[in-house]
């Protein structure tokens, strides 16, 4: 069956969606704007009825897949089950139709939530101070790294332009890096998929300014040597940051401010069960320890005794890094996720994301290529299949997947494991569905064997099936 | 422990620990040193959903939301009406639940809704292209600014007076360490003309010249010749809209020669929030295309010929290009697009029209009643659009307090220097404004000034 | 691809899916109910976390059709569009918190509401006052004959048992006449598909408590000589009856009240667009003429100077037909939706129910027999294919429209018209969906001479073929 | 006119009006009688989303829901938490704007829905088969006793005292026109041993026998004793449930041996709703199984061999029976009977029997610390479930409303003789009531009755 047309090949003229509240007014807008500014094409806009626009929409979400959909094993995303208390919260009238600039007596509640809030990912990173105003996690690297560049301006270290940065991270590491205007020094992994000290040291000089570590790594590999390596960059006086991107395999467990670091951001999407929605809002809160406070951004939120207070109050600040207090909606459901769970159960959800992810790996290594072989924390990453006579690939494995109702796992990162496969199955999971998604997954292994012409088409049962993306690349169509 | 959004059961762990080979799942936890395990610990009690709710609610009860005030405020931030089939069709949880589109088979949905959105976007702006969200209007223009030092051998940025300071602030901390001159043009209580100021400090060693429309106080200055002076000058013009709804009445900022136009459209369907998420928007020229930040959606074909979507120029990106990236921004506000792209759709041209219009014809009236208070100070001289500025001489710090006992939020209180004197405040007026209201409020404004 | 298991099957013990607030003291079971009270055999409930119970009623979502997922032209039904603003009013803490039985000073506001909903049907239908009670229109119906028992026991005329009832007439009237304690008499509709009075003259007796009638009929034509219908009825002594499921071709345009209707329901679910959900709840409030008001349910909401009030007194009263005071979320609803729309709006809305009705009428006529051919109001009623070499019956029409993601007519109703297909677009259309319906019907037509065996067989794309409802009915499986 | 409720636009009316032959939409009126036309016309202007949604937060703002009262308010309908999970499910608009599942290929979702209530609600009561729902308790109530009054050749039924008065008074109008005898048991405040008691009144001529289980009143009086002298007399038993939420910790009615379980579940996840929409649900022993009114939704298989679900046995009902179907419901509850599966679904045998326990827990509580205080007389003497009498000294028509400021709903004034003397309040307490809150309201109680 074919989607729905695009809005403006539905539209048709006259035809309204929605009528608006108006002033009761009738000046003529003549009067009000001049002619100089005054548009003059017409507004292309389409014209639908409310119907109209609700079923296209509701057809564009049929058309797409979910967490609420089934199995969503993205390695690196933690697809986690969002529940649906959260959304009741964030849409409660006293948070959602609070404007930003009210009077602090208007929104003590408010500020009380980004307080606890602050207080509560403090807590749980073992970090000192934190800022709610990232509003992604790659925000808020940019924002860890602008501090850290601030501190070093302040301590006349701007020779300091080197960040290390394993093989196996995330795009955003280096990509954030060079934003803040550092230059990226990449770090070999060792054969055991972790940095060894030995493997650092060549790395350490005076131009280095910290270290970007995701723990555990990308590999779904907890850094063993954390304490080494965080006490041999803080001796050659860098800063340690943690891309907390996995921070779900760990939590209750270890904090990172434990283990040395000194700059931490948080996914909230990720970690926190808020959801993605598509791709965003997420939300990127950077912790900090003691000494890095003073750089964060304003203002911050103080108790004081007369109540909670934005304070400007930071000479050292690196400013705002975003409009206003950052995502406080997303804020206001991670927070309630945590109070939902408590300490044994974000400890429990950690544990229950591990061990999925063990007992996946133990059964699909069987017919996948695992190249770490040891136990994993909240993710593996496989490198294809063992038995592989016609060279299927792991996008073809991928594509078939969909034909069973089953997200793929990440695919081709880290970059360093060839044909990757990168499995998180989150704790949002039951003995059930992981067998399921076992017995899929060694059909397909099986049938890369027997007939693997059919998983090179694949998928067959999605609206479409696999899209020409070079095309879209060379002759870029981005608007009707 | 059974927990709603745990789903295993220690059964089920048992049996998933037998089948690992270990005893019990701590083992998997054994690559952590000792010392640090030991000091993970910390204390917070699970509580149930309703006890969860109790609290929230609490706190929410603590903010008195602009829902049950009649409020003026606005100052980058606009309350407007949201009709209920947006949550209803945003709230889908295919659309709530999934992650980034990067498998299309599977996502033609959000696909599609992106593609729209970036239509919507560069039609509304007069642009060629737009890219699939930014974080917000702050930084979004921070990115124009980046983009702007990427593509030119210049240095030096102006910035014109009127921008939104939050916009300032992101712009200054996304710049600090760039080596580049940007010059925030000094705004003033009665500026001269503004062509002829940025004549003066246009010079070929400008990248590009930053323009709000209308301005922070409401003010419309953006002219077809404004932004051909900087065009003669070889910079690139950059405007920033605070409030897209504008475009309901305004000439597209594109129409009229601009080369990059950002800014916030959480105006477009997105509630207050207490300022996020939000929504930012950027729109280009072509030329700039491959220099863009963010996301993009293509439109392509599938195997069998069939139309589809998918995101593309990928190569622009930090998860292909890592360090060589035109921007770190990865999670973006994709929701939130839908959102806008759900509340245009049913707006549509007449609804956006009548918005606007409303906003303005309250600005308009508002501001000619108020400065009819003989001790209230009108500043807004120039054309403006839905905000104005007046002066009102009470220095009293419970000014606002006081109104808001009365049911009144009444502005935005401007630092003082910004450009006006002190007791300046910024009014917006919203579509939901009565003239009644407005009446009420100058009654009230009267009494309180006297 | 399969759908969800079952609820029972999907069942792990120890799982959990909400958590409830809990009393705060912790006396034993044991002290608090005698053992001979206390259950003895565990609960067989499915044990399930918050994500499998949203997984699973997602899934049977997806499994199923309304109004936002497409074209629902099911006749009889009045599928329209259901405003997702009425949604938002119903749930208001205001109205969604109060308990039925909270004291008057405690719920002005909605007694306010219902006081004004009665006025407000009464002034659409033209009649004298309503009641809210009933859950739906059958049990409007039942309340009506209950009501014109009650009189005729007053009057002392029991003997008066027979209702009239055409045979074109929706099932409910006579199962709801029968309920009610009286006979039933079937009246033959003309040639020309309405009741002629020379008909219905022979079944006018002394027997006769009153007539039922729908106008316009089921096969969407007008009683045109309904002031003689109901001039004749009140001659003998009998009161009319008006059945309101076919009210949305007529609002604005004239009033049951006026036609000399003495008694009337509604069915809000179907004029006034509150979503029929998948079956329920309905709401069908029943209006009288000021003769038959003492009969009326209590209580009745009365406006007096301290406010509006519940009033016993009425010594006439049937008495209660439902526990409390109605539908009463249901009726937020439909009120939120006259108000929408206001007279004008109501009246193009069935303006535009009929305009549909013959576009489709006209174009599908040319490939479908039209037994009635004149203009119709908001439905008509097919017979079936013209051209039909191969005997396509219209359940294989109707099976085959799901393969193109329509829904079909009703099928077989009204029973008097052979192979009948009962279709009513309503208002909720725009030109290009008639016009592909009309193109998929006129395929079909087309199939049904070159490849019928292909209808028959039909549907194929839907999550099940057709379904063996002899064999279900034969040897009921009603539970798990 | 453009309304957003109204897709067609007047060029799309005039392209239809030139197809059909007609010059104007006003012809394909012509068949109704001008004189009648003419009247239809009334005053009601069209108001915007925003208008109406004002209004009607306006009447809402006119109430005081429990929701910010401490309430102890049951009597028939009861306050209870609800899942956040639950409403984002059940108003999918696949469920909310689906008609009756006619066509069962396109509505297996809601078909398997059904199948699974009737699955729960037939275990819960410990019956062999339920329904897919009825209106409510009391209509539930009445279409059994019609059902008994069918398969029966006696005339004669015994509705005990005790039952919900709402029941009753639907239960007098229902067979006020039937050729039987209701014989209503007169309640008395201390009530002689309800089996003697019975026992004397039934005889050969008895159909059924009503009982409510727990009674009105709170009360735990069904036995098997009882039930076993009704199945000896040859009459059928009918219980009826005022709030299931009972059957996490009470015996199953079916499993002591009743005929017919019905009753009201809105307990089970559905809002106050000043009254309904609720949920009838309405349970048999399988003798019963083609008298049963109501939708009935059985499991069979496909063309294919593929397991599904369809409506069933539909000759009992009355668009293929007409005047003799066994009853004439049609539309019914389905969306609230979705409610109800997904409400049990996330509570679980677990959680089910917390609420229940916790309800008990708290109602023994706060009698027990009413009936401290001198002046208030308890009045539940046999055991009770969640809901009892006590006896207030006050005869103050406005105690209710000054128990209201001080922010508490105490109960329901039960209307003298009924059967208890004047004064008698019939308490609830749900899950949400702590204990603070209780104690609170005892020394409140204990001010007014001094």
């Amino acid at each position: 069956k074919a989607g729905p047309v695009l809005l403006n090949q539905a539209s048709v003229p006259g035809r309204r969606g929605y009528l608006p509240p108006v002033s009761d007014l009738t000046t003529p807008e003549e009067e009000l704007i001049p002619s100089a500014f005054r548009r003059t094409a017409p507004l292309n806009l389409p014209e639908l009825s409310e119907m109209d626009v609700t079923r296209h929409f509701t057809q564009l979400s049929q058309r797409s897949f979910g967490v609420d959909q089934g199995f969503y094993p993205l390695g690196s995303c933690t697809m986690k089950y969002n529940p649906k208390l959260l959304e009741d919260l964030a849409s409660l009238p006293g948070f959602r139709d609070l404007h930003p600039l009210q009077d602090e007596s208007n929104v003590q509640g408010a500020l009380r939530l980004i307080y606890e809030a602050e207080r509560i990912f403090a807590t749980i990173t073992g970090m000192d101070a934190f800022t709610l105003q990232p509003a992604a996690g790659a925000h808020g690297e940019l924002t860890g790294l602008l501090i850290m560049k601030a501190a070093l301006r302040d301590r006349g270290e701007l020779e300091r332009e080197i960040i290390l940065i394993p093989d196996s991270a995330h795009g955003t590491n280096p990509a954030s890096a060079a934003l803040a205007g550092f230059r990226v020094q990449k770090i070999p992994s060792s054969a055991a998929g972790i940095i060894e000290p030995e493997d650092l040291k060549p790395y350490l000089s005076p131009q280095v300014a910290g270290l970007m570590l995701t723990n555990p790594n990308t590999l779904g590999l907890f850094e063993e040597k954390i304490l080494t390596i965080t006490q041999m960059i803080h001796d050659i006086g860098g800063q340690v940051y943690y891309d907390g991107a996995n921070l779900n395999a760990i939590m209750g467990w270890a904090r990172p401010g434990d283990m040395g670091f000194d700059l931490v951001h948080l996914n909230l999407h990720k970690t926190f069960a808020t959801p993605h929605g598509g791709g965003g809002p997420g939300s990127g809160p950077l912790g900090v320890k003691a000494h890095l406070a003073p750089y964060l951004p304003v203002p911050r939120v103080v108790s004081t005794p007369a109540g909670f207070k934005w304070s400007y109050d930071a000479p050292r600040t690196i400013g705002k890094v975003k409009g206003f207090w950052g995502h406080f909606a997303v804020i206001i459901k991670a927070l309630a996720y945590i109070y939902s769970l408590g300490f044994d159960g974000l400890k429990q959800a950690s544990s229950d994301a591990v061990l999925a992810a063990n007992y996946l790996q133990t059964l699909l290594k069987e017919d996948y290529n695992l190249p770490y072989d040891r136990h994993c924390m909240h993710e593996f990453v496989l490198s294809g299949l063992k038995e592989n006579p016609a060279g299927v690939r792991t996008m073809d494995l991928a594509k078939s997947l969909l034909d069973y109702g089953i997200h793929p796992p990440t695919v081709y990162f880290p970059l360093i494991v060839a044909e990757a496969l990168m499995i998180e199955p989150t704790e949002s999971v039951t003995l059930d569905l992981l067998d399921s998604f076992v017995a899929v997954m060694k059909e397909l292994a099986e049938q890369a064997k027997t007939t693997p012409e059919k998983l090179k088409e694949a998928p067959y049962t999605t609206p479409v099936r696999r899209l020409n993306e070079a095309e879209a690349a060379r002759h870029p169509v981005l608007k009707w | 422990m059974g927990h709603p959004y745990l789903p295993l059961t220690d059964q089920e762990r048992r049996q998933m620990a037998k089948v690992i080979g270990i005893q019990d799942e701590s083992e998997l936890f054994a690559t952590i040193p000792v010392t640090i395990r030991a000091k993970a610990a910390f204390d917070l009690s699970a509580r149930n959903e309703w006890e969860v709710k109790r609290l929230f609610t609490r706190w929410a009860a603590e903010n008195t939301p602009v829902s049950q005030l009649i409020s003026f405020l606005g100052a980058g931030a606009y309350e407007h009406a949201i009709p209920s089939a947006l949550p209803f069709l945003v709230n889908r949880s295919e659309f709530l639940t999934a992650y980034t589109p990067y498998q299309p088979e599977f996502s033609q949905g959000l696909l599609q809704a992106f593609f729209e959105y970036q239509s919507l976007v560069a039609d509304l702006t007069g642009m060629d292209v737009a890219n699939a969200s930014m974080y917000d209007g702050p930084t979004a223009l921070a990115e124009a600014v980046l983009l702007a030092h990427n593509v030119s051998n210049r240095k030096e940025f102006i910035v014109l007076s009127g921008l939104n300071p939050e916009a300032q602030q992101v712009l200054r901390t996304y710049t600090a360490h760039l080596p580049v001159k940007m010059h925030f043009m000094a705004p003033q209580e009665q500026e001269p003309e503004v062509k002829s100021q940025l004549a003066t400090l246009l010079s070929d060693q400008t990248a590009a010249v930053v323009l709000q429309y209308p301005d922070f106080f409401g003010r419309l200055r953006l002219t077809r010749d404004l932004l051909s002076l900087i065009k003669e000058s070889g910079a690139l013009s950059i405007v920033y809209l605070n409030d897209p709804i504008c475009l309901g009445l305004l000439e597209p900022p594109g129409t009229m020669g601009a080369d990059l136009v950002v800014g916030e459209a959480q105006s477009f369907g997105l509630p207050l929030s207490f300022g996020g998420p939000y929504l930012g928007f950027f729109a280009a020229k072509k030329d700039f295309l491959r220099n863009m930040p963010g996301r993009l959606v293509g439109k392509t074909t599938d195997l069998d010929g069939k139309e589809g979507f998918v995101l593309t120029l990928q190569t622009r990106e930090q998860h292909i290009r890592r360090e060589k990236a035109t921007s770190n921004i990865c999670t973006n506000q994709a929701l939130c697009a839908i959102t806008a792209t759900i509340y245009l759709s049913l707006l549509g041209p007449t609804g956006l029209k009548e918005v606007a219009l409303s906003t303005v014809r309250n600005s308009h009236y508002l501001y000619s009643q108020l400065t009819r208070i003989p001790a209230v100070q009108g500043l807004s001289l120039e054309p403006f659009f839905h905000e104005f500025v007046i002066g009102l001489p009470t220095t009293d710090e419970s000014f606002i307090p006081k109104m808001k006992e009365k049911g009144f939020l009444p502005g935005y209180r401007l630092p003082s220097g910004q450009p006006f004197s002190t007791n300046a405040y910024l009014l917006y007026t919203s579509e939901l404004r009565t003239k009644a209201e407005m009446d009420r409020f100058c009654e009230e404004i009267e009494r309180c000034v006297q």
